[in-house]
């Protein structure tokens, strides 16, 4: 019998999705195998339609984006609820994503800067968006906007995971057919990325690291064959799942961390800062100080992509 | 090098002479001192006897006005470089007084933070300006002339200096038994420094008003140790020191039958002279024990 | 009633450990707030451990090792320095003030300055006041609720009663 | 009865130590040892009642009038030659500052009769110009501490006026009323 | 098998239970997680104590043991052997310290009490979770260097060696011999200190199981108990010592001149030649010369070569380079002794200033029979002193300078005093704070010279001047004192004063303790393992200390230490091998991708990159479990064995639970 699943796209941009149509021809080879009844990007089914299944009964829901306004955890406690198989996709359903850098803001806050301060922004009655609004005698609604953006798992139970921002093809190919064949690996896994960091498939040749100073990708040209890391470009290769290919680091550019951390580690923002500041070469406070200088936005630098999976989780209120 | 300047009481008085050779010489060194505008007493030695804490406060007040420059304190007295100093310690060290000054401060509408740093003008001068520069600015030939260099006590107390919470300066600017910055200094203008003992000891000035004839014993050891030792003349560096060896001279002679005759001048009329300055701009006119003969004459290059 | 902080402190074994020791030895007293986990050297110290414990409900952490140059194992203070310096950084996005985790050097004779730096620490911390991180976290999702589940759990709880 | 003319421990007032011990920059004061660097240092060592070292062993012992009206607190110059030399470091010469404020708040200043009328008009002069008015001040104190010795302090006096010396109006500063505010707090602070 | 942990909670008599209440306690770890068995005892640690956890492990009833007492560094080893009778592996315990840092330390009984359970709380979570760990044991290399050649280094150099074992003695002096060669008699006794020092000197110099490396420093230590790498630097002397005979024609010839010390007139001083090619002193170990190069013409100028002419058995090489040799031992004493302080900085004593202000060393060779006076007291001009004052407590006992106690001026003071009365006619007198006589026979000494007429002051000298008030102080050095005992301030003319200079660490003590990774206290020495029963251990295994390098000590203490330490050695010797850290950092190779972040951290290169595959290893040998690396390690793959990280999670929450 034709396996069942469902696709859905929650916080996040969209980019998961096209991950999984550049999975070019095989998606034949999928579609094969497994009918996709539910995927709001490319086909319609109504959110009543998936109330209307049985419990369990899609085979794999593959849930990319964060969980950011009440839409997305209804849509997903559903989904989960519906599914044997629930699959976090991309970094967003994974560790927050770029979204959950929101999370050193408020809602409140958000809402300000996004209606009325932005230098782009002409709203002299000060509009903001409202839950429930009346329009001609009619009442509309939108989903709640959440304080906290959340990874999946902070909502639902996930079976699975495929970091990456967007995941690489192949691995969602890997995945699929790891479904189809009946191999999955013990519930929780990451499936279709490696079990050590980004280093281990970089190219690059590495040494014993000594850092005495911080630059920044658009201040030098760095050798292509060392290390960056080395080179004083933050990398965050090193607390990185590898799985990508080293695709941003073979064009020249350090990784930002969208692969997540290793098992085991468990704040991959504050991992890197654990490991770098003990490779940086100075001893005294004040010459250590001017070699973090060089670090821009120290936070987001380390937590790009992993703030809704930090320990702290979101700036305090 | 521009400062903060704290002339203090005695300077604006008694001890005017002091602030005229300091306009005498400063400028050519390239010391700009701004007085800060509207200060206070420090509180000196008697205020602290009658009550410690607004004797802090109104040294706090002068601190606080001057913290917003964001320049050192320079002052010429070393009773007031003591007490403002000894303040930022107590502010600094003892939270209690951290706390208490700073509600008395806001009630006047002032806020200190405790990071002004207090410095004697011979600090700055010796220090900042550098010796090679007043030996550059010497024109007159001193060295003849048999300078005592008197330090007196208050300038070389080290634990009250230094500044920031529990931050110490062990060393001072000089050693407080054996100073000799200022025989530098002397050696720096072309004059002869005469070693003798007394450099650091109490002349009394304290006591002067109440203990009248302990406080001329004190000064007949200081003027004694000099003459004995060939002094032309005793250098002071503070306002009440040299008050007390100058103006009280007569009477250490008439109470115990000596017949000294030792000008007492201040460092920076030294080093006018040296300069080639007149004495009537260095204010040596204003001396009670005026300049005697063999002094002039070696000014006069004779 | 005053707030009583937590602390939390990590010590080296070698010097601030034994130190601490030592004010005890020395019956030297001091604010109670503190427990102290005792690790081999400060440099096993991650920045981690301190996130972990301020989630956990510590209002302050305290890092203490040997002094530059004394340590045990030749350089490990100095990576929890540079750790310190570079987690300070971006504590405060948190939301977290930077003071609430302190790096100090204590020897293993300074058993009085530890003793003087808890009870400096406490009072600080104190006058700070409480983090309640998961406080504030419960706060902040207390909005983050769809508002139909809202509706549906409040009528099931007004039913069950 | 029993009769032994002793010093008996209800004359002593034991709290003495730590009214000092208590107070910022005494907390030395417990660790002296007794070495007597301060007396030997002192240059009025010789003339006081009890030179430093045996101020700080009464104070111990708790002799808190010896103490308060000894004329060694008097006799302290400021000069801060024990203090920099003490082994304990004893903020010495802060302590016979709490020494005078006590005898004087306290009216054991007899042998300091002079010294605390000095003093007092002084802090007058500064509350009521925010500096010192050396002319005023040495008329004030000579009437109210020595007015039968007055023509004592003429020669001095001369010698300053006429080398131009001794201002004779008192310099106000601008903002006294600051000045004022800032003490009126301390004092409320002190009452509480 | 699941976990089943026995919390033991211990009284300590009072210690604890008068802080903590312990029923409270007890009751509250009952009910926590996992502990199946509470128990409380006046003293875990003794006898009963123990066997009570013994029992308990072996009746099956626990598998992992906390014990809730003192602090670990305390009794941690206690308790882990009790696991070990009992068959429980070592690493399955947890110490909960509630009393160093809790009963002792806070007042309100009962924050106090929940201070306590927070840490037992911890200790119970952690122990969860702790791993059993296998003990490692390595060979001990029988040798042992012994770092300084004073009698302290010589006596432990000479115990081991007449027990057969193999010393390496270095020694940064041309000879052996430190201070005690400069004395001529030693308090109280009065012995002739050459007589005594002598020949154990020679024995050093002359035993077959002694190699003695003098002018020599050590450079380097590496490596780990039983087995140490070490590097001494043997400067060069300019003289070869297999040829030199020792015949002193050289230093007889020399016409160049070194000055002893720096400092003051005396500066001459010298117990031995104060010619450029030198040895220090006529009974030196080994008699071979050296040259120094700073004051030896021919390095000045290249104008003289007289001792190369005259030493016939042409031992002079003046191209001659200093050498670097490496060799392993097992075991390390340092014995490194002290330096005296240097009084320059009390000005008001004048010294390097006023001509007869002496320092201690200063007066002590004068005093040497064999020094440059003859042991005649002499003043800078050459007469003989009427009167002398000693003053005590220089640099010691006083917060600008040492604020410890000396310990052995008030002695060698008091020896002055002796000497002067046996040797001239001068008045003496004593200036003290307190005279502290507490050795064998010390006291006595004091009575016997309290009957030799030597004036005692108490108080400490206020300053030392050359102007005269009266006209019996001209000329004089004057001293002003507050005899304290009178009352009255004193000026004392004297013709001379010798300061009694304090003792401090040795100026090299710190390199030393940081290559042997001891560590220093704030008075400068070195910290015992335990100030009572850890006098002569340090915190590094294998290093054990001797003599005043640990604090100021006299004569016989430091022998007695030096005997203690070198038995120290041999009873580890004696076993032949060593347990070390089983706690060790190690490497998931699986998690590994060989990013090198760790490689440049472990400060005794225990990590290396493994080429072939591609990861990083630890070398357990050499790994001291300081866990750097594992809060380094960015991917989670090395592992701080016994410090994991989810060990210390456990230990937060549980910390932060009660």
């Amino acid at each position: 019998m034709k396996l069942k699943g469902g696709i859905y796209w929650g916080a996040g941009c969209g980019g998961c999705d096209v991950a999984v149509l550049d999975i070019h021809e095989k998606i034949l080879d999928v579609a094969e195998k497994m009918d996709f009844l539910f995927w709001p990007i490319a086909m319609d089914f109504k959110n009543d339609d998936v109330r209307a299944m049985e419990d369990g009964e899609f085979d794999l829901v593959l849930y990319s984006g964060a969980v950011r306004n009440s839409e997305n955890e209804e849509i997903a406690k559903l989904l989960r609820r519906k599914s044997k198989t629930m699959v976090a996709l991309g970094t967003c359903a994974h560790i927050g994503g770029l979204p959950s850098l929101a999370n050193y803001h408020t809602k409140q806050s958000i809402l300000e800067r996004v209606y009325s301060e932005t230098e782009s922004t002409v709203n002299p009655e000060g509009t903001m968006p409202l839950e429930r609004s009346t329009v001609d005698g009619n009442e509309l609604e939108l989903p709640r906007f959440y304080n906290t953006v959340k990874t999946l798992d902070q909502v639902v139970d996930v079976d699975y995971y495929i970091p990456g921002c967007p995941p690489v093809p192949q691995q969602i190919v890997n995945a699929l057919t790891a479904v189809f064949n009946g191999e999955l690996p013990p519930k929780g896994s990451v499936i279709g990325a490696g079990t050590k960091t980004l280093c281990d498939e970089c190219p690059r040749e590495r040494e014993e690291k000594e850092i005495s100073e911080i630059k920044r990708p658009l201040n030098m040209i760095p050798d292509p064959e060392k290390c960056l890391l080395e080179q004083g470009l933050i990398c965050l290769g090193p607390v990185t799942r590898e799985g990508c290919g080293a695709r941003c680091i073979n064009s020249g550019a350090p990784c930002r961390g969208c692969y997540g951390p290793l098992e085991g580690v468990h704040d991959q923002g504050i991992r890197m800062i654990s490991a770098l500041a003990s490779v940086i070469e100075p001893k005294e406070e004040k010459e250590i100080d001017a070699v973090l200088d060089g670090i821009v936005d120290p936070l987001r630098t380390f937590h790009r992509f992993s703030t809704a999976a930090s320990i702290l989780r979101r700036k305090k209120i | 090098m521009k400062y903060t300047y704290y002339p203090g009481c005695s300077v604006k008085s008694t001890a005017n002479l002091y602030q005229e050779s300091i306009d005498a010489v400063v400028p050519a060194m390239g010391v700009e001192l701004e007085e800060l505008d509207d200060w206070n007493c420090c509180g000196a030695t008697a205020y602290m006897s009658v009550n410690e804490m607004m004797s802090f406060a109104i040294s706090a007040r002068n601190l606080a006005m001057a913290e917003k420059f964001h320049r050192d304190v320079v002052t010429p007295c070393s009773a007031c470089y003591l007490v403002l100093n000894k303040t930022n310690r107590y502010f600094n060290d003892y939270p209690e007084v951290r706390k208490k000054l700073g509600v008395a401060l806001e009630a006047g509408g002032l806020s200190y933070s405790g990071n002004i740093r207090v410095r004697h003008i011979l600090d700055v001068i010796i220090n900042d300006v550098g010796l090679e520069k007043i030996t550059g600015l010497a024109s007159r030939k001193l060295e003849d002339l048999n300078v005592a260099p008197y330090y007196g006590c208050q300038i070389v107390r080290p634990m009250y200096y230094g500044f920031g919470a529990g931050e110490e300066n062990e060393e001072g600017f000089d050693d407080p038994d054996d100073p000799v910055c200022m025989d530098r200094l002397i050696e720096a203008t072309g004059a002869t420094c005469v070693k003798y003992s007394m450099k650091t000891k109490c002349c009394g000035s304290s006591l002067i008003g109440t203990e009248e004839k302990q406080a001329l014993k004190l000064c007949r050891g200081i003027l004694a140790d000099a003459e004995n030792n060939g002094a032309h003349c005793i250098v002071t560096i503070c306002p009440l020191c040299q008050m007390n060896l100058d103006v009280y001279q007569p009477k250490v002679n008439s109470l115990f039958g000596t017949k000294f005759d030792i000008p007492v001048i201040y460092f920076t009329q030294l080093i006018g002279l040296a300069m080639g300055k007149q004495p009537k701009e260095l204010g040596l006119e204003r001396l009670a024990v005026k300049m005697t003969r063999p002094m002039k004459q070696i000014l006069q290059g004779a | 009633m005053t707030f009583e902080p937590k602390i939390v402190g990590f010590l080296c074994n070698w010097c601030s450990y034994t130190g601490a020791d030592l004010a005890g030895t020395a019956r030297i007293k001091y604010a109670p707030n503190i427990r102290s986990i005792r690790v081999m050297c400060s440099g096993r110290i991650e920045p981690t451990f301190i996130m972990k414990a301020l989630y956990e409900g510590a209002d302050g952490v305290l890092i203490a090792g040997c002094h530059p140059g004394d340590c045990h194992y030749q350089e490990g203070n100095y990576k929890a320095l540079r750790r310190h310096r570079l987690l300070k950084r971006i504590l405060h996005e948190y939301g977290v003030e930077p003071e609430r985790v302190r790096l100090e050097w204590v020897a293993a004779s300074e058993g009085e300055r530890f003793a003087k730096i808890v009870d400096e620490f406490t009072d600080q911390i104190r006058e700070l006041g409480p983090l309640g991180i998961k406080d504030s976290l419960a706060e902040a999702m207390k909005d983050d609720i769809d508002p139909h589940e809202a509706d549906k759990e409040e009528s099931g709880v007004a039913n069950e009663a | 009865m029993l009769e032994r003319e002793v010093v008996y421990e209800s004359v002593l007032d034991h709290d003495f130590l730590d009214e000092i011990y208590s107070l910022p920059g005494g907390h030395e004061i417990k660790k002296c040892i007794q070495c007597g660097t301060c007396s030997g240092s002192c240059p009025q060592g010789a003339v006081m009642d009890y030179a430093p070292r045996k101020i700080f062993s009464l104070i111990r012992a708790g002799f808190r009038d010896e103490v308060l009206e000894s004329n060694t607190i008097w006799y302290c110059s400021s000069c801060y030659s024990c203090a920099v030399r003490c082994p304990k470091e004893i903020k010495i010469t802060d302590v016979m500052y709490a020494l005078k404020r006590i005898a004087i708040k306290e009216g054991k200043a007899k042998k300091g009769r002079k010294a605390s009328a000095l003093s007092k008009n002084f802090v007058r002069m500064v509350n009521k110009y925010g500096r010192n008015h050396e002319t005023e001040l040495m008329a004030r104190y000579i009437l109210s501490a020595e007015p039968f010795n007055a023509l004592n302090f003429v020669p001095q006096g001369w010698r300053l006026f006429s080398n131009g010396r001794l201002p004779l109006m008192p310099h106000k500063i601008k903002n006294i009323e600051q000045l004022r505010k800032i003490l009126k707090k301390i004092d409320e602070l002190e009452e509480m | 098998m699941s976990e089943r942990i026995g919390v033991y909670v211990c009284h300590c008599g009072t210690n604890i239970a008068g802080r903590v209440d312990i029923d409270e306690v007890v009751e509250f770890a009952k009910g926590l997680d996992a502990v199946t068995l509470v128990r409380e005892y006046k003293f875990m640690c003794s006898d009963p104590g123990q066997s009570l956890i013994q029992k308990d492990i072996e009746d099956g009833l626990i598998n992992r043991v906390v014990v809730a007492s003192c602090s670990p560094l305390m009794h941690e080893k206690t308790f882990r052997n009790v696991c070990t009778r009992g068959g429980l592996n070592e690493y399955l315990f947890t110490m909960a310290n509630i009393r160093e840092q809790c009963s002792w330390v806070h007042v309100d009984v009962e924050r106090t009490t929940d201070k306590a359970k927070g840490l037992i709380e911890a200790a119970v979570r952690r122990t969860r979770l702790q791993e059993p760990l296998t003990k490692r044991e390595v060979p001990i290399n029988p040798r042992t260097l012994v770092i300084g050649g004073g009698i302290a280094g010589i006596q432990a150099a000479l115990d081991l060696a007449e027990a057969g074992k193999k010393v390496v003695l270095v020694e940064k002096e041309p000879s052996i011999g430190g201070h005690m060669a400069k004395f001529d008699k030693t308090f109280p006794t009065l012995d002739c200190s050459a007589c005594i020092l002598t020949p154990k000197m020679v024995s050093v110099g002359q035993h077959e199981n002694i190699e003695l490396m003098s002018w020599s420093e050590v450079e380097d230590i590496g490596g780990y108990v039983g087995n140490f790498n070490v590097t001494v630097r043997k400067k060069t002397r300019y003289v070869d010592a297999d040829l030199c005979n020792g015949c002193g024609a050289c230093w007889e010839k020399c016409p160049g001149t070194r000055v002893p010390r720096k400092g003051n007139v005396h500066e001459k001083l010298s117990i031995g030649p104060t010619t450029s090619i030198y040895i220090p002193f006529m009974q030196a170990v080994p008699a071979i010369p050296v040259i120094d190069a700073d004051t030896c013409i021919r390095f000045k100028n290249g104008k003289c070569g007289i001792c190369a002419e005259v030493c016939e058995r042409n031992a002079i090489n003046y191209d001659m380079e200093d050498e670097l040799i490496e060799f392993e031992v097992g075991s390390i004493i340092i014995a490194t002794g002290f330096q005296t302080f240097d009084p320059t900085p009390i000005k008001r004593y004048g010294y390097g200033k006023l001509d007869n202000v002496l320092t201690a060393i200063e007066f002590e060779i004068m005093n040497c029979a064999s020094g440059s006076t003859g042991g005649n007291i002499r003043m800078a001009d050459g007469s003989e002193p009427k009167s002398i004052g000693i003053v005590h407590c220089v640099g010691s006992r006083d917060k600008h300078y040492h604020e410890y106690c000396s310990r052995v001026c008030c002695m060698y003071a008091l020896k002055y005093s002796h000497l002067i009365k046996e040797k001239i006619d001068a008045e003496v007198y004593e200036f003290y704070i307190d005279l502290r006589c507490f050795g064998k026979g010390y006291e006595e000494f004091y009575d016997r010279l309290l009957g030799e007429d030597v004036r005692f002051v108490r108080g400490k000298v206020a300053e030392i001047t050359e102007v005269p008030i009266e006209e019996a102080e001209k000329g004089k050095l004057v001293v002003e004192v507050e005899d304290t005992l009178v009352g009255k301030v004193r000026r004392i003319p004297l013709d001379m004063v010798v300061l009694c200079t304090g003792l401090e660490a040795h100026e090299s003590l710190a390199d030393i303790a940081g290559l042997c990774s001891v560590s220093i206290g704030k008075d400068g020495f070195i910290i015992e393992k335990h100030p009572k029963l850890g006098p002569v251990a340090t915190t590094t295994d294998g290093v054990f200390i001797a003599g005043a390098c640990q604090s100021p000590k006299d004569i016989p203490d430091t022998v007695a230490q030096a005997s203690a330490a070198s038995s120290a050695v041999l009873s580890m010797i004696t076993r032949e091998k060593i347990e070390i850290e089983s706690a060790t950092a190690s490497v998931d190779e699986d998690k590994c991708s060989g990013c090198k972040i760790c490689n440049s951290l472990c400060p005794y290169l225990a990590i290396k990159y493994d080429e072939e595959k591609g990861v990083s290893v630890v070398n357990e040998a050499l790994c001291k479990g300081c866990g750097t690396c594992a809060a380094g390690c960015p991917s989670n793959a090395i592992s701080a064995k016994h410090f994991e990280d989810r060990q210390i999670f456990a230990e937060i929450e549980g910390i932060l639970s009660a």
